[in-house]
């Protein structure tokens, strides 16, 4: 009884794993060189910010909101630092923290917006969005390249690993990012709170539990969030640009709701989340390597492997629970 | 406290500080409010209240529902910030502006409605917010070892790692009241924590506060059960309109007096008012209604059988958990049967939801009410002609002045205090709102009406007013199935008795056999 | 009861104060720095000025600000409209045809499937794309925004394999009416808006719809237990939207004559959205008001509008209408209110700290 | 080889290009993907296709699976013309060939022309400037003032920037034209048409009268031509119109006497692609940079164009 009651609190997150599991298997039966180390790894290289943004998406979902300015967030963290680096010439070092401050104090005006001046949080963060992404062209609506050594090395280092495959910086920081998420949402009073601000916001506040700040820290550390993802898509692009990361907020957001945390907040893992990028990760390159798509049916393909996914997933999860029950 | 005008008829008097020989048990107030007054857009839900709670007793709040008790305490604890008046705990005046800061004063509260976290473990209810700490993170396994000895102090044993929102209301009421004796306050305010529980658990919870009042704590404890106050406070105080009545020592107020103070005028006594219209001979004329057989949902209730007539009212009894919402829930169609059939006037039925059980005549009228029952933010008036509607379906839109009309007549029979019937039920007194329901299936006129716990958080006066309903509309020939967990209601209530333990029926009980006694043997089985 | 002041105090106090505020401010903005910005003139018969403009070009926001509403109102959201614009617009294209004849150097009219069939396809389709939503979210139990995400992705791509990625263009006049003929010299867009409008209000005022859709927004499950059909509202819901956003295709597609299968509503769903919240609605379901989410629409439109008027560089348009849309929702915001104009709010409840010190 | 569809004998592999594409945003891309893969298919080349949604991201994850795959070939049009520096290391390091078509790159560190072989297309400042000259030769009558009306593509676009720049830079020189109203259609005719009905009230309001329309594509003159219409003038007499790309609408509209000129950007690049993907393949050495054939196309040879149009 107790074992699985155990379980079911991790239902959803075990078959995210094992439809991971299953699509991973299905590209290796169909394609040659899919079934590759190398493969799994680039999935982490060239979805390590999207892993890191979707980590403070978590953590917002969690407390029942929602955040879309995350992808003009990164344009602008990577228009700023390329700006900052290329036309005033100043270092890394200044530049990184600057932009980690920048992101964290957009994360807590929007906070600020959201919980004190009770305005919602979808359209907070529109205008979050909007104001973002036209800050970029502000500064330049062409890219600016970065020319600075640091972030070049950062850009191509590869670190070696057994069996000829690699991995870079980037992927080091998504997965210190997710144990220090981990750690923060089980292992300490903030991340409680924030799972009891989403079950009940006002049964949070009679319990005595200090919803304002958490909710205010909660979109602080969502900018943070992104900010590091922009400092990171900078390492990736190496350079600023207005359209960068266009859209990337649906698929945070529905990397971070594959992975097992709902909109209505309360629940999530980390965990999911990191599964929910990868998942996407492995349906682009199922199609990538297919090959043969035109741009609509790669569209249509996605959206029906998306859906045969979550549709799959619900069923099993809905089964699981009714089964719960009866035991 | 040099006596305002609101002292002027105090009948009881305040003792100051300690006594100099220091053995006589030391009575030194410990909070203390003044003038209170908080108004809502078109409520005056408190006017110059004063109160005032000493260290080492158990203070009743009484009053009728919406009297103001609810919003009292919300004021002391910083929920609410008053309109007028200052709060002291200690002599220091305090103006907590959120319940954490009146919990770092020393003030912790369980609230009238459950407030806790649904999807957090039952441990983690008790202790989020002050969690042990090892290492440098939040210990886990001291939680839940702690949370397990806490509960078992109060007869509970559950899985405490499991999300709170899989048990009842009941056992949520009990964590709630766990977390609040687990933070070691000066001060303990519990609000209604006794509306759903039954005779063993609030005995046990009965100690647990004579214990903390031994220690010098202030309790204040709002009920509706006059029993209860007799049997642990030692003064009351009397609110009503939001207006302060008066201060009493317990044992010096007769119930009938208490009563009488809290509705404003005399009340003729509930005991004698309902009489068992037809308790055996008329019911037999009356065809059978309802027929379960072998019903059940492995894990929630075993197969059972069950009929209800027509003028009938048939009460389920049985322990905290026994499964008698579920029994409930099965026949409404709310949860699934894995067997067994229903009959209704002698045809099979298959009731897959619960609009299906409604349009055979069946209502329901569930036990969480903030969950399951209330439309928050819509107006009395539609909260209660929802069912009807929902039962005529969309096309048929009852014209807004019927609405009215409808809602209007509800709202004097049960005499729902509120403001207009264009408030939001949300606004409500937690009793209102129990009504505001009730009343949403008595318009249905079904033919049989479930009501699962329907007296939960409501006063006396109208309870007695309720269960002379329940009788007056059984006697008009309509089957009741009454589930409460008062044992005195469902004797005062039913002609037949079915007895769940362990989520199955063991027995049925009926004519004489209705009696404090027997049904109690009958439940513990010996 | 009477008395001006009273009168004056229920309408700040009710929910289409704000909404109605934020366009008055706008249109005074426009007042007084646009010039002509009011001019209305008659040319060939039917008005012609910036405002009809604001009316036109603002119909399909309208439209799925409409459809919207109801959605967000069960709790839900859908961000697919934009796609399904596409795809409507496409389906009509592609049945009307897309061929150019001339016969003794006069236009040809030519459509391949007639056209009130052309519409009434269009507008199935994006009927059943809507339940299919529905269909997720009611039935499966999807979360709203990931069930119609997938309709998002796919239905842009729908409409590009309809389309073969080239952009039809329609040659058949009489179809250039739905989005750019006139009535009465108005637009006839304005008509189709009021049919809908109208049709919608009837159906959620008077009738018991409206009642249970905020219903089940505000607590599915009680509804439930009260014996309301949730899924089935849910499903209904879905597909409205779904048809609004169909007329808005077609509107969308008429107005410029060709289905563009990339690019027609492309990010129309957030501005939907956003029109649904400006006009005073929460985003959490339960109340809802139809007319403030046209005003929101309007809001909207007028200041695209306005920014093209005034001449605004294409660079900081989009941080000039992020201000305007954050100060207008700060004047929304009644908390806000009582900050900045610290005596016109009453301070109430849990976020405030200050009043008790006195 | 002699004759491409001979030449590959069943015994020799097939070579693999891996061609990542930016999108399907316009027709003119359509088309653009089009002639590669009808080419691809003709030259007997198996083309790896990928289709990046207009996402930069996706085309470096395609050009990763490229390697991964050992194609013998990669392609690719860039979104934008920075952020390659890893990914084309590691195809260099793998040892892959890249070409570029429609952009070239920049690059952080080093020389960009180390990192592909060629970089085929075409060039839209090239284009801004041949729309500028085309226009300055059809008003040279004209000597007193001109005032264009400009819509530009997606603000920050690759095209919209180089097109601008091309014009401006022609327009320098000459002083008596001026844009007085500038503003972004998005490359949309819904958009181009919802804007210029705007430039013609506040041009009105103004004062002002509107000369010429320069729009960087041809898909938002037509949606403007239509606005033209709506508020009483001709397009194409009472305001000149030029633009870019020269898709199958420009025509009928210059036929219609309502558009003035296009100026084309031709997608065609599949067989010259194909020809260069062989000679590398083969060993040959290729010229840094290849040029698209394009045209311009004034109104009065429209009638005689339309037909032998491919998109
Ligand atoms: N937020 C609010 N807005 C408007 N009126 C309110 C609000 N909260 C409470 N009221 C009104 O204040 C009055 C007092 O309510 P309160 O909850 O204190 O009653 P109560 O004594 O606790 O009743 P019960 O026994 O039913 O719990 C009621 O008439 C209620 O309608
Ligand atoms: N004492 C208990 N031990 C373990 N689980 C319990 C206990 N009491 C209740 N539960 C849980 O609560 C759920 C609800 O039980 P149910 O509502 O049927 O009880 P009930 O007889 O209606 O009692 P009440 O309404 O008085 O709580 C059950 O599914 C069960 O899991
Ligand atoms: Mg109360
Ligand atoms: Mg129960």
């Amino acid at each position: 009884m107790k074992a699985l009651s155990l379980n079911n609190k991790y239902v959803n997150l075990y078959i995210t794993t094992l439809l991971f599991c299953a699509l991973f298997a299905l590209g290796s039966v169909l394609y040659t060189g899919f079934f590759s180390g190398q493969v799994l790894l680039n999935m982490f290289i060239d979805n390590a910010f999207l892993i890191i943004t979707a980590i403070g998406m978590t953590f917002v979902l969690i407390i029942g909101g929602i955040d879309i300015s995350i992808g003009a967030v990164i344009a602008l963290i990577c228009m700023l630092s390329a700006y900052l680096l290329e036309v005033w010439h100043l270092g890394p070092l200044v530049v990184i923290p600057a932009m980690l401050i920048v992101g964290a104090v957009f994360g807590l005006v929007q906070g600020i917006f959201i919980h004190y001046f009770k305005i919602q949080p979808f359209i907070v963060t529109l205008a979050g969005m909007f104001l973002a992404r036209g800050l970029c062209y502000v500064i330049s609506i062409d890219t600016v390249l970065i020319t600075d050594p640091f972030y070049q090395f950062m850009a191509t280092y590869r670190i070696p690993l057994p069996f000829n495959s690699f991995i870079s910086v980037s992927v080091l920081i998504a997965l210190a990012a997710i144990a220090a998420a981990y750690y923060i949402l089980n292992y300490t009073r903030f991340g409680r709170t924030a799972y009891a601000i989403g079950g009940n916001e006002q049964s949070a506040l009679l319990m005595g539990l200090p919803v304002a700040r958490t909710k205010v820290l909660i979109y602080t550390l969502n900018g943070f969030c992104s900010a590091l993802a922009g400092i990171v898509f900078s390492f990736y692009m190496l350079s600023g640009y207005g359209l960068h990361a266009v859209g990337l907020e649906m698929d945070a957001i529905a990397s971070v709701v594959i992975g097992g945390t709902p909109l209505t907040g309360g629940i999530g893992f980390v965990t999911g989340t990191l599964f929910g990028v990868l998942i996407q990760g492995v349906i682009q390159t199922l199609i990538m390597f297919q090959g043969t798509l035109s741009s609509w049916w790669t569209k249509i393909a996605i959206a029906f492997l998306l859906c045969v996914f979550i549709v799959l997933q619900r069923l099993i999860v809905a089964r699981k629970e009714s089964r719960k029950s009866l035991a | 406290m040099t006596g305002g005008s609101g002292f002027t008829f105090l009948e009881y008097p305040i003792h100051h500080d300690f006594s100099p020989e220091g053995k006589v048990p030391v009575m030194s107030s410990i909070l203390t409010a003044k003038g209170i007054c908080k108004y809502f857009p078109g409520v005056k839900a408190l006017q110059n209240v004063d109160f005032e709670l000493q260290a080492g007793e158990i203070h009743c709040l009484m009053g009728e529902n919406g009297a103001g008790k609810s919003t009292l305490i919300k004021v002391l604890t910083g929920v609410e910030v008053s309109d007028a008046g200052e709060v002291c705990l200690e002599r220091k005046k305090i103006a907590p502006s959120s319940p954490q800061q009146a919990q770092q004063l020393g003030i912790s509260t369980v609230y009238q409605e459950v407030n806790l976290c649904l999807n957090l473990s039952v441990a983690e209810n008790i202790f989020i917010g002050r969690e042990p700490r090892k290492y440098c993170g939040i210990d886990w396994k001291e939680i839940n070892r702690r949370s397990r000895v806490l509960l078992a102090n109060m007869n509970l044993d559950i899985d405490v790692t499991q999300p709170l929102g899989r048990y009842s209301v009941a056992i949520q009421q009990m964590v709630a009241i766990a977390r609040a004796l687990d933070i070691s306050a000066k001060v303990l305010i519990l609000d209604e924590p006794t509306s759903s529980l039954d005779a063993t658990e609030v005995n046990k919870l009965f100690e647990v506060m004579q214990k903390l009042k031994q220690q010098g704590l202030g309790i204040i404890f709002v009920t509706h059960f006059i029993e209860q106050v007799y049997a642990v406070s030692d003064r009351i105080t009397i609110l009503r309109n939001g207006e302060l009545v008066g201060v009493y020592d317990t044992a010096a107020l007769p119930r009938v007096q208490l009563i009488a103070k809290m509705m404003g005028k005399a009340f003729d006594g509930f005991e004698a008012s309902i009489k068992k219209t037809a308790a055996g001979s008329e019911a037999e004329e009356h065809a059978g209604f309802l027929a379960v057989r072998g019903l059940g949902c492995r894990g929630s209730i075993s197969p059972f059988d069950l009929e209800v007539n027509n003028g009938e009212v048939l009460g389920i009894v049985g322990l905290l958990g026994s499964g008698r919402t579920e029994l409930a829930r099965i026949i409404f169609g709310i949860d699934r049967a894995d067997s067994g059939e229903v009959l209704i006037k002698g045809q099979k039925v298959k009731l897959v939801c619960p609009a299906d059980a409604i349009r055979h005549g069946l209502a329901y009228c569930p036990e969480n009410r903030k969950t399951e029952g209330i439309i928050d933010t819509l107006s009395v008036r539609e909260n209660i002609i929802l069912a009807l509607q929902a039962k005529r379906g969309w096309g048929k839109y009852i014209p807004r002045k019927k609405q009215e009309e409808i809602a209007n007549k509800y709202v004097n029979l049960l005499r729902i205090k509120t403001a207009g019937l264009e408030q939001l039920v949300g606004n409500l007194s937690g009793g209102n709102q129990q009504k505001v329901i009730l009343a949403r299936w008595l318009i249905t006129m079904p033919s049989l009406l479930i009501l699962d716990e329907p007296t939960r958080g409501i006063d006396v006066g109208t309870k007695a007013e309720i269960q002379k309903l329940i009788r007056a509309l059984a006697a008009e020939g309509m089957a009741v199935i009454f589930i409460s967990s008062e044992l005195d209601e469902s004797i005062r209530c039913c002609d037949r008795m079915a007895v769940l333990r362990d989520r199955s029926k063991i027995a049925e009980l009926s004519g004489q056999e209705i009696e404090e006694q027997v049904i109690m043997q009958t439940i513990a089985g010996v | 009861m009477k008395n001006p002041a009273d009168i004056w105090k229920g309408f700040k106090d009710s929910r289409l104060f704000w909404p109605l505020a934020a366009l008055g401010i706008v249109l005074l903005f426009n007042l007084i720095f646009t010039k002509d910005f009011f001019v209305m003139e008659i040319k060939d018969g039917h008005l012609y000025g910036v405002i009809i403009d604001i009316i036109n070009r603002g119909a399909p926001l309208m439209l799925l600000s409409i459809g919207m509403t109801l959605v967000i109102a069960t709790k839900g959201i859908d961000i697919s409209v934009g796609s399904v614009i596409a795809i409507s617009g496409a389906v009509a294209a592609s049945l009307i045809g897309g061929k150019l004849e001339y016969v003794d150097g006069v236009q040809k009219l030519v459509t391949l499937v007639p056209m009130p069939i052309a519409i009434l396809a269009a507008l199935f389709v994006a009927t059943v794309l809507g339940a299919w939503n529905g269909l997720l979210v009611a039935r499966v139990g999807i979360q709203p925004i990931v069930a119609t995400l997938i309709l998002l992705v796919a239905g842009r791509g729908i409409a590009q394999l309809i389309t073969q990625g080239q952009i039809i263009t329609i040659y058949y006049n009489p179809f250039k009416f739905i989005g750019g003929g006139y009535l009465l010299g108005f637009p006839f867009t304005m008509f189709i808006v009021a049919v809908v409008f109208a049709a919608t209000i009837y159906l959620v005022r008077k009738t018991a719809l409206g009642l249970f859709i905020e219903s089940i927004g505000i607590n599915p499950v009680a509804s439930r237990f009260a014996g309301i059909n949730v899924s089935k509202y849910i499903f209904s819901v879905y597909a409205f939207s779904g048809l609004c956003a169909g007329i808005a295709g077609l509107i969308v597609c008429s107005n410029v004559s060709s289905a563009d299968g990339n690019n027609a509503g492309l990010f129309i769903e957030l501005d939907a959205i956003l029109a649904v919240a400006l006009g005073g609605n929460s985003l959490d379901g339960g109340k809802f008001s139809l007319v403030g989410s046209l005003l929101g629409a309007l809001v909207i439109q007028s200041i695209t509008t306005t920014i093209y008027a005034t001449g605004v560089p294409p660079e900081i348009t989009l941080v000039v209408k992020a201000l305007v849309v954050i100060l207008i929702c700060l004047l929304q915001s009644a908390n806000f209110r009582a900050v900045v104009f610290a005596k016109w709010g009453q301070n109430r409840g849990i976020a405030h700290e200050s009043t008790i010190a006195k | 080889g002699a004759s491409n569809q001979g030449a590959t004998k069943p015994t020799e592999k097939k070579i693999v290009l891996g061609f990542s594409q930016i999108g399907a945003e316009s027709e003119w891309r359509t088309a653009n993907t089009e002639s590669i893969k009808a080419a691809a298919k003709e030259a007997g080349i198996e083309l790896k296709f990928s289709d990046a949604q207009q996402k930069q991201e996706n085309q470096l994850k395609a050009i990763r699976s490229f390697i991964q795959q050992k194609v013998d070939v990669i392609a690719f049009s860039p979104v934008v013309e920075t952020g390659w520096d890893a990914v084309l290391q590691e195809a260099k390091a793998a040892g892959i060939p890249v070409i570029l078509t429609d952009r070239a790159i920049k690059m952080s560190n080093g020389n960009p022309e180390d990192y592909y072989v060629t970089f085929m297309g075409s060039d839209f400042v090239e284009e801004g400037r041949r729309a500028a000259n085309w226009l300055v030769d059809f008003m040279k009558q004209d000597k007193a003032d001109v005032n264009i009306v400009e819509l530009q593509g997606t603000v920050g676009s690759a095209p919209a920037i180089d097109r601008k720049n091309g014009f401006e830079e022609v327009m320098k020189n000459h002083p008596n034209y001026k844009i007085i109203k500038s503003q972004t259609g998005d490359f949309t005719r819904a958009k181009g048409k919802e804007v210029m009905e705007s430039f013609l009230k506040s041009a009105k309001a103004d004062g002002q009268k509107i000369d010429v329309l320069f729009a960087h594509n041809d898909d938002m003159a037509i949606g403007a031509i239509q606005a033209i219409e709506e508020a009483g003038l001709k397009p194409g007499k009472d305001i000149i119109i030029v633009s870019i790309d020269g898709v199958k609408g420009a025509f009928e509209a210059m036929i219609a006497g309502k558009l003035n000129a296009t100026i084309e950007c031709s997608p065609l690049l599949g067989g010259q692609l194909m020809e260069a993907v062989k000679d590398l393949t083969a060993g040959k050495q290729l010229a840094k940079r290849i040029l698209t054939k394009e045209g311009v196309f004034p109104a009065d040879v429209a009638a005689k164009e339309l037909p032998s149009r491919k998109y």
